[in-house]
């Protein structure tokens, strides 16, 4: 189950839901090989880890929704290329079974400076948590429980409107 | 006819609890996404929720939507709890 | 030449001023080895990129002060960790000649939340922009010329205050 | 006395223009960093510049400081363009 979703110039934008891992220093290189204006790459790496929700946690379950996931993501990463000076951006979001510690989701966004790297990559990051069509289940020996949306992730992405 | 009906998709949460994946509905005229909600709520059991206390969110043709948005014949309607990605 | 600055806790803050170039996916394991609560790892990498001061620039020169350019940054790490939830912190600043597009500094970040990991991460990089004594020479066919401060590193820096 | 001096050092675009590295100066009672600016530009030549309008930083014992911070026997006290790494 791997999706690649290529928007306007090809390899500008790459966005994956896939089950599998992914390596993130070949993202990064990627991210890198993108011309002589290149100054500035920012990534941001999500793990998995207990939300506190339920005790004694061993991973979680990430179901999505086909489709709506990949075009919500593409217009999150157009916004931040319109507010940003963005030369490239990938986004890999994982589905299915995740343990504890097990990488969950990559932004990555290289630019010609940093404080638009920093800001696109944390925006992208914002807007993915209370947008994008994912819903995580935490798995424990006692049984298995849907995580509830953050208060704190809702304020996080109302404040760069 | 199948022409005029709509598709129907729960996800997450609703969808477990409500046992349904996938439903197809026929479409009606002047029909609204809240109208779905309304109509599927009617149910009973499980599928009062929908229009209880806690939230559910609508895309329609994959894209957000709010309760006053029209439904029409053709379109895939979609309702789930608020999302917890990333 | 290359230095390694331990200080308090060993592995938590590693600073490395270096001629060497880096691996920014060895980096980012070596971050993301730290524990169960750790949830987000924030990194950003500066590439040798044309100030824009001169013209056909090839490459940069960079000095430093050794020993004061230790202190600084780990005093930068502190005051991170202080502001911030930090479970691990790496730092690299290239030194000596670098061509264009090679990599010249790594700042990465290890937190349990993504906001403190991108805070932390940014303001390790502002920081040290604007109060590490590094000095960068841009060097061209028509000879060489000292990259005078930015104000807009000044101002980024001082927002942090 | 060798015990009474201190070292003065320079970086960057002020080393080169200075063509000089490391100084050993003689340690007066009650100086401060500026005086040291002072005594040095007094010499005339590239050495005026260390008053003139370009900013120039200090650094003693490793540690920034501003001009009027006193230094002493032992010191190291550095003077240099601002930073401009990263």
């Amino acid at each position: 189950m791997k999706w690649l979703f290529f928007h306007r110039s090809p390899g500008v934008e790459m966005i994956s839901i896939q089950t599998e891992d992914f390596d993130t220093g070949a993202e990064y290189s990627a991210l890198r090989d993108s011309g002589a204006g290149t100054g500035a790459i920012a990534t941001f790496t999500g793990l998995v880890r207990d939300s506190g929700d339920m005790q004694g946690v061993s991973g979680l379950f990430l179901e999505h929704y086909p489709g709506m996931t990949e075009q919500v993501i593409s217009g999150i990463v157009e916004e931040a290329s319109r507010r940003w000076d963005v030369r490239k951006a990938r986004v890999i979001h994982r589905v299915g079974r995740l343990l504890l510690q097990e990488q969950i989701v990559f932004v990555g966004v290289c630019s010609a400076h940093r404080g638009d790297a920093f800001a696109a990559c944390e925006f992208i990051m914002d807007a993915l948590k209370t947008s994008a069509p994912f819903w995580k289940k935490e798995l424990s020996d006692n049984g298995e429980h849907w995580v509830e949306q953050k208060a704190s992730d809702l304020a996080r992405g109302a404040a760069w409107k | 006819m199948t022409d005029q009906t709509l598709t129907v998709r729960f996800f997450a949460r609703l969808r477990e609890e409500l046992g349904t994946e996938q439903l197809t509905l026929p479409a009606e005229k002047d029909q609204t996404a809240g109208d779905l909600l309304a109509l599927l709520a009617s149910r009973g059991g499980a599928w009062t929720q929908l229009q209880g206390s806690q939230p559910v969110m609508i895309a329609i043709n994959q894209a957000m939507a709010k309760p006053g948005a029209s439904v029409k014949a053709g379109d895939e309607v979609a309702f789930f709890p608020p999302v917890t990605g990333g």
